[in-house]
């Protein structure tokens, strides 16, 4: 049946996207085991650049760091972008459509232009270097990357769940924990994990904001391609895709946030 | 639990006119159904009361303080949706239970109260389903027993039964009855079952276009149309004159009909199917009114028969149980007549 | 004390062994921090005021940092390795903006070129070889104006210091474009362009190509019977530094001839410190050729450059890479 | 008459969006504000250096045809990018939303952002590995192809599209998964009960109904293809020069922050002024 | 149009049996009922034949051929879903001209058939309006629209009227019967409302837990139900005599209730509420089954009222034109009599 055959071909496609998208995972993967310091082809199987990594503690920091400042992002981001979405899809006042353009800066201009003003400006309040001012600067750039996602999944609530939850005495807090919020789960888990991606790829701000002696793992390999940066930061990469892929794929065994219907 | 008033309603979407200074009474404990046709404002008027929208201009009172300010989530109501607006990510056990947890019952308690509620509209074995797995019935049953489980001050129920079978339906009426009765829940519920809202109200309104036109016990509506419309909404009627707009009964010739004392300017005068009275031949009793004609059709439906029958230019409509229609077919020449007192007036 | 440094990265300062040692014998900790281009680190000279305790800045950009105020001239007498400084580094116009020393002298090396053994039976001698259209798309130069400038006024026989016929180079490298297979722009860019044979003749900085070749990669510096550009390091201090005693220890270790010999064994530029140069091994690529005095006499230094220049040099650039 | 109702809900949307809004101003709108103070210098007010007001950065925009050359070839860019990866991504959202069920779809969600989690510039360098000549994709193609074939992508167009797309690809096929999931199954099923075919039902149903989720990922997609840089570098060598990297370049090698900045706010004006063209078109579109 | 036949069908949901065995032949251009109560398969059902679902085993037939392989869109259906479906993107008229647009009719024709369409359904003002603007009724009918205006082979509704009141409800059924009458569509429809039913269909099918348990011509069915659940689900029915367990009927020692010739072994008696002769004396004709009891509610519900009697443990409901009923008054003690024939014997 006809169905069936595009059902099939539909999944192929998805497997193929998939591939596509893990494609140069698999390579940066696939030369954390190449002995060759250049990339050079053929493969030479060697475990050397895991060993040098696990004795320099530099990129070690970094990563660690860099964990700690998106998992810090993507909590505040996350809850802030969630709460302006909410405002911004569910209610009608003067100004909205302002606040939405206000959205694009942000994403539009260059990161690097961004960084620069943020460094200027910080150091113009007082507030210098550092992490604190590396976090600051993540989650603003995080924020309009929830607020449009959640947005556009808030998009498709039906209101009337609401009304409903209201009628059966439910606070505006309620109603927000108890409906809107498992409707919008999957748009938070999105936003959520783009915000993650955000700030752990992070390398302007952070390369700008933070202090020499502590700078992310981001930083660290953009930093090292004047001297060329080598298979060890494929190995911290592999490293820690690979981490996170068994954490997701446990989450996703045991909660339900692809949204049902 | 409480008494509910509307008072000059009016309510605009753009400029379209749903409500049009709608006020009625709706006082504590009673039973009170809404009747209009499709689109007339009974939705709106409960979403009104509920408050889900705000009146351009007049109020709403519960327990004889305005709630004008009063946001929907501290009006103490329980409302059933027209579309259910079931939760779609809680199991049904859930979403029965949201208005308990939300008062912070007992988990024990809560769990009872599930219990009885699902128990009450015969879904007790699927409270673990989400919606979707429903069909279309069981899901009206959710949403009812989620807006009743809170024992409510005031309870909006709209076209609560619509999606029932019979014997289902009479079992929850009897159970909204005993509830409303037990715990004088004052209940306000859309219908557009006119058996439903005449057995079970204390009172219906009859919407029309926005307006309310008529309200009052069911018995007095049922018998007093104000107007043609009410008259024809509200069960059926068979128009038998008309005012010929110099302010006279037309009877369309026919002497036989007899115009009430004091009708005589009236605009119409109507007389339901289920009064009249078929025969082979002319009734020779007083103070009967009577039309000759033809029997068109006759139609089995279940406990009634309708009979339909042409006279003149009039076609009229009569309803009786089969056994008590005499053996007639359909083309015979008949007479219906009626008691002059059952001719109903329309002002 | 704890002293920051800015520089390039890998840029010798920051070698591991280099800094624990330093450690162990002058009890001061070093941490890094790094630019990428000779702008940036003015920048962040300009904007972080205190934080860095030595910067690297090349002689063409010493003038300019000193007449901002942004570093302060040396103590001659806590760095006693400047004695085996050969003056015509020591006294380097450039380095001694505003009368006095400002930037202790450190290596220096060569703007030129690097080809592909693999590729060249026998090695070229002339820039020539970039508009040899046998190695149509397999030609790099590096994505600098200055540099790509300065590339084609050699190879238009001009002063690199002072371009008269500006013509002539636009046209030059007009016709060196077809020919680029892409703009390198760090080493490490170099590098695997060149292991991977995507490039067989690029423009390359002499102490690269020396760790290049450390490394394995089949390459071999050319310096043209045309000539090259050849630039000098310095170490500065910053006005702002609050730590200029461990500052001038610092820069004392890095001019040692001790350091620099090991630093050279896996890839250095060459040395200002004429002891240091000495103690390489003969075959060392510092040596070899930095050490040939005819080498040097083809090498045209870099001065600093004005500002109109730069931006028309920037112009022609970018008119040029956006035809493409 | 909702006098205190208003207000009260005057107060929770206050509530919800000034912490973000807040957040959003001093960490980028008062730094751009800087920012925007500095393009209109005509130097960076630092150090010792002398500076005067002047409108000369946004008139060197104009004053050679380069920068107006370069930035409408990175517009064509950011639609090529986005374009494709909509063709590449909407189906893919689809597959994931209706015709895959149960635990497998979370799995499926999740591992479609993780590649985001990787650096980009290893992603981008990776990708060099596998598109230039002699890379994993010629040698991957000639030991599946039965001849010898000859791919070198690299420093090419395409393989500046390549990288984005796949740098990009997440936002549209999750935002787009986001309103497809919420498409009532129903619709489409009484649509095919009226007869249409699939693409009937995908033109005339599903994608109005998922053209909120599906513009919001193009949005995220364009928006900042326009103002890329690395992946043009890296991917693109000679062809690699966007508007993008002359930015980059202004703050990264010439230091000309002025300048950089002047260009942009143009570039954020350009972008600013499609969305606002496009988005009443698309509105339109939608019903 | 075309015939269409269920054969065997058999619907799982994971473990639980929506449909089990379900066999109906439905004949060309007939017009059939299902019915059944909630959540018994009917919406299951037809959506097997519209050929959304697909079934365990069993198949389905139209025209004479199996449609197993054929995908809905191909199946030439129309299909009114029980939660409507509108596409909420569209205007009224655009999901009503839908399907016209999908078969390439021209524009000219396309306006003039959704401008028809929407004049039958009396909504002919709302065709720029999207569906959120539209009230529950309203949106019944769109929907109701938007699936005959394809003049489709098969028309399947699904509780195509519950949400309208009962003049419309009327006027839509004429309109139905019409159109099925004119164009000859084999209609199927999901209704609750037993009247509905019984008037309009060629045929009736009843389901109920899944399985088809009577199917036939409405008065069939009514007269004789195979058993107790459809005498009570169909109608009403007062179960006079029961089966005692040893394969004889119990008439609860009341010798005046006459059992049927052959029916000493049935499962029960029962006798309908329209059947009952209530009167305040005993009734003395021939022929006549009767229980004494007391007159418990007297009950207005418009066009009938409804009698309950207490007659030992048993209650008895009557129900009969309010003018039929004898003056009697709650509490008398009355007898219930009806005439042996249409005593209903359920095998
Ligand atoms: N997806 C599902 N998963 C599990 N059970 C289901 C699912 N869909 C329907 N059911 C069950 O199948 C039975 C038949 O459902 P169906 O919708 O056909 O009932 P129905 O006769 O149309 O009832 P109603 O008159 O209430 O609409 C119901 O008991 C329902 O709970
Ligand atoms: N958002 C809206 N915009 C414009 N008109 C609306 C809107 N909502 C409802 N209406 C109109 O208001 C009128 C009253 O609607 P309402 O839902 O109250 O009707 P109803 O009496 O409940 O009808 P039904 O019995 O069909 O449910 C209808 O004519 C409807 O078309
Ligand atoms: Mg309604
Ligand atoms: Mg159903």
């Amino acid at each position: 049946m006809s169905g069936v055959l595009l059902t099939r071909l539909g999944k192929l496609w998805l497997l193929s996207i998939l591939f596509f998208l893990y494609a140069p995972i698999l390579v940066m993967a696939f030369m954390s085991f190449n002995a060759s310091q250049y990339y050079q082809l053929p493969f030479e199987f060697s475990l050397k650049w895991y060993e040098k990594l696990a004795l320099n503690t530099e990129i070690l920091d970094a990563a660690t760091r860099s964990i700690a400042i998106a998992i810090v992002t993507t909590v505040v981001a996350t809850v802030l972008g969630t709460a302006a979405s909410v405002a911004l899809f569910r209610f009608e006042f003067r100004g909205k459509r302002f606040l939405q353009v206000m959205l694009f800066p942000p994403i539009a201009i260059p990161w690097l232009i961004t960084g620069t003003a943020m460094l200027i400006f910080f150091f113009g309040i007082g507030l210098g270097r550092g992490t604190p001012s590396v976090i600051i600067g993540h989650v603003a750039l995080a924020i309009p990357y929830v607020i449009v996602v959640v947005s556009a999944r808030l998009a498709t609530f039906d209101a009337t769940l609401e009304e409903a939850a209201r009628s059966l005495g439910a606070n505006a807090w309620t109603v927000t924990r108890r409906v809107t919020f498992p409707w919008i789960v999957p748009g938070i888990i999105a936003g959520a994990l783009f915000a993650f991606a955000v700030s752990f790829d992070q390398f302007v701000i952070s390369y700008f904001l933070s202090e020499p002696g502590d700078s992310t793992l981001p930083v660290l390999i953009y930093t090292s391609i004047r001297k060329g940066f080598t298979p060890e930061i494929n190995a911290i990469s592999t490293i820690i895709i690979s981490v996170s892929m068994v954490v997701m794929l446990i989450a996703a065994r045991f909660s339900n946030f692809g949204g049902e219907r | 639990m409480a008494e509910v008033s509307v008072k000059n309603v009016t309510k605009k979407f753009g400029n379209f006119t749903a409500l049009d200074d709608v006020s009625m009474e709706f006082p504590d404990g009673g039973f009170f159904a809404l009747l209009g046709p499709s689109g007339s404002g009974k939705t709106t008027l409960l979403r009104t009361i509920a408050g889900f929208l705000f009146a351009d201009s007049g109020s709403i009172h519960i327990g004889n303080k305005s709630v004008d300010l009063i946001p929907v989530e501290k009006r103490e109501i329980g409302m059933m949706f027209q579309n259910y607006a079931l939760f779609p990510n809680m199991t049904i056990a859930d979403n029965v239970g949201f208005g308990l947890r939300v008062r912070k019952v007992s988990s024990d308690e809560e769990r009872r109260r599930i219990g009885e509620a699902l128990e009450l509209v015969q879904l007790s074995t699927l409270g673990d389903r989400k919606p979707h797995q429903l069909s279309g019935g069981q899901r009206q049953r959710v949403a009812l027993a989620r807006a009743i489980v809170t024992n409510p001050r005031v309870l909006l129920l709209d076209e609560p039964l619509s999606a029932l079978d019979k014997s289902l339906r009479v079992d929850m009426q009897v159970e909204l009855k005993r509830i409303q009765h037990e715990i004088g829940i004052t209940t306000i519920f859309v219908t557009h079952d006119q058996e439903e809202a005449l057995t079970l109200s204390d009172k219906i309104g009859i919407l029309r276009e926005g307006r309310m036109i008529q309200s009052g016990p069911p018995r007095s509506v049922y018998n007093n149309p104000v107007d043609r419309f009410t008259a024809e909404f509200l069960g059926d009627a068979n128009i038998v004159a008309e005012n010929d707009g110099n302010g006279r009964l037309n009877v369309s010739g026919n002497p036989s009909i007899k115009i009430p004392k004091g009708a005589e300017t009236a605009s119409a005068l109507a007389v339901r199917p289920e009064s009249l009275s078929i025969s082979a031949t002319e009734p020779k009793q007083e103070g009967l009114s009577k039309v000759h004609g033809r029997l068109v059709q006759r139609m089995f439906a279940g406990a009634m028969s309708t009979c339909i029958v042409q006279c003149g230019s009039h076609t009229y409509k009569m309803v009786a149980r089969d056994q008590d229609v005499p053996n007639l077919s359909e083309g015979e020449n008949i007479w219906l007549s009626w008691k002059s007192a059952q001719t109903i007036v329309i002002p | 004390d704890e002293i920051r440094v800015l520089n390039w990265q890998g840029y010798g300062t920051d070698l591991d062994w280099s800094v624990a040692s330093f450690a162990e014998s002058s009890g001061h900790t070093v941490i890094h921090e790094y630019f990428n281009s000779e702008q940036e680190m003015l920048t962040k000279l300009r904007t972080n005021p205190g934080a860095y305790d030595v910067v690297l800045i090349n002689a063409a950009f010493t003038p300019q940092a000193q007449s901002e105020g942004l570093i302060g001239p040396i103590d001659v007498s806590m760095v006693g390795n400047l004695a085996d400084i050969p003056a015509n580094m020591s006294e380097n116009v450039d380095l001694n903006a505003g009368g006095s020393l400002h930037g202790v002298p450190w290596t220096w090396g060569l703007t030129s070129f690097a080809v592909n053994t693999n590729e060249f039976k026998e090695l070229p001698t002339s820039i020539e070889v970039f508009w040899n259209s046998d190695y149509a798309g397999k030609v790099s130069i590096r994505d600098d104006a200055l540099e790509a400038v300065q590339f084609a006024a050699i190879a238009t026989g001009q002063d690199i210091n002072d371009i008269k016929d500006l013509d002539a180079v636009k046209a030059k490298l007009t016709a060196l474009m077809p020919q680029i297979k892409t703009y390198w722009g760090s080493e490490n860019d170099w590098n695997q362009f060149m292991a991977a044979g995507d490039l067989e003749v690029a423009t390359f900085w002499s102490g690269s190509a020396s760790r290049s070749m450390a490394a394995g990669l089949p390459v071999q510096f050319i310096v043209p019977q045309e000539g090259a550009i050849g630039w000098l390091d310095g170490l500065s201090i910053p006005t702002s530094s609050t730590k200029k005693d461990a500052a001038h220890a610092f820069i004392n270790w890095m001019i040692d001839p001790e350091f620099y010999v090991k630093w050279a064994a896996d890839g250095a530029p060459a040395s200002a410190n004429s002891k240091a140069a000495a103690a390489l091994p003969d075959d060392a690529f510092n040596k070899r050729v930095l050490g040939d005095a005819e080498v040097v006499a083809r090498v045209q230094f870099q001065r600093p450059v004005s500002t109109e220049n730069r931006e028309a040099y920037l112009a022609l650039w970018q008119e040029l890479k956006a035809a493409q | 008459m909702s006098m205190t109702l208003a207000n009260q809900q005057r107060i929770k949307i206050f509530s919800l969006l000034s912490p973000a809004y807040l957040w959003l101003t001093v960490a980028i709108f008062l730094p751009l504000s800087a920012m925007f103070y500095f393009s209109f210098l005509s130097d960076v007010p630092f150090g010792q250096k002398e500076w005067f007001y002047s409108t000369e950065n946004y008139q060197a925009f104009f004053q050679t045809t380069t920068y107006a050359k370069l930035l409408w070839k990175s517009i064509k860019l950011g639609l090529m990018v986005t374009g494709c990866a909509v063709l590449v991504g909407f189906p893919c959202a689809y597959v994931l939303a209706k015709s895959i069920q149960g635990r497998s779809r979370e799995a499926l969600f999740l591992l479609v952002i993780l590649p985001f989690w990787s650096n980009s510039l290893v992603r981008i360098f990776s990708w060099a590995i596998v598109l230039r000549g002699n890379g994993v994709l010629e040698i991957a193609l000639n030991t599946i192809l039965p001849f010898e074939v000859d791919v070198n992508l690299m420093f090419s167009t395409p393989a500046i599209v390549i990288g984005l797309v796949h740098s990009y690809l997440p936002y549209v096929i999750l935002t787009s998964y986001l309103a497809l999931q919420a498409i009532d199954d129903n619709l489409i099923d009484a649509a095919r009960s009226m007869g249409a075919n699939k693409l009937t039902i995908l033109w005339r149903i599903i994608l109005p109904l998922s053209l909120p989720g599906l513009l919001a990922g193009a949005v995220l997609i364009f928006v900042p293809v326009v103002g890329s840089f690395m992946e043009p570098r890296i991917l693109g060598g000679r062809v690699g020069t966007y508007f993008g990297t002359v930015i980059e370049d202004q703050f990264v090698a010439v230091f000309n922050w002025p300048l950089g900045a002047a260009l942009s706010f143009i570039l954020l004006a350009v972008v600013l002024i499609i969305l606002a063209v496009a988005s009443p078109i698309l509105r339109r579109a939608q019903t």
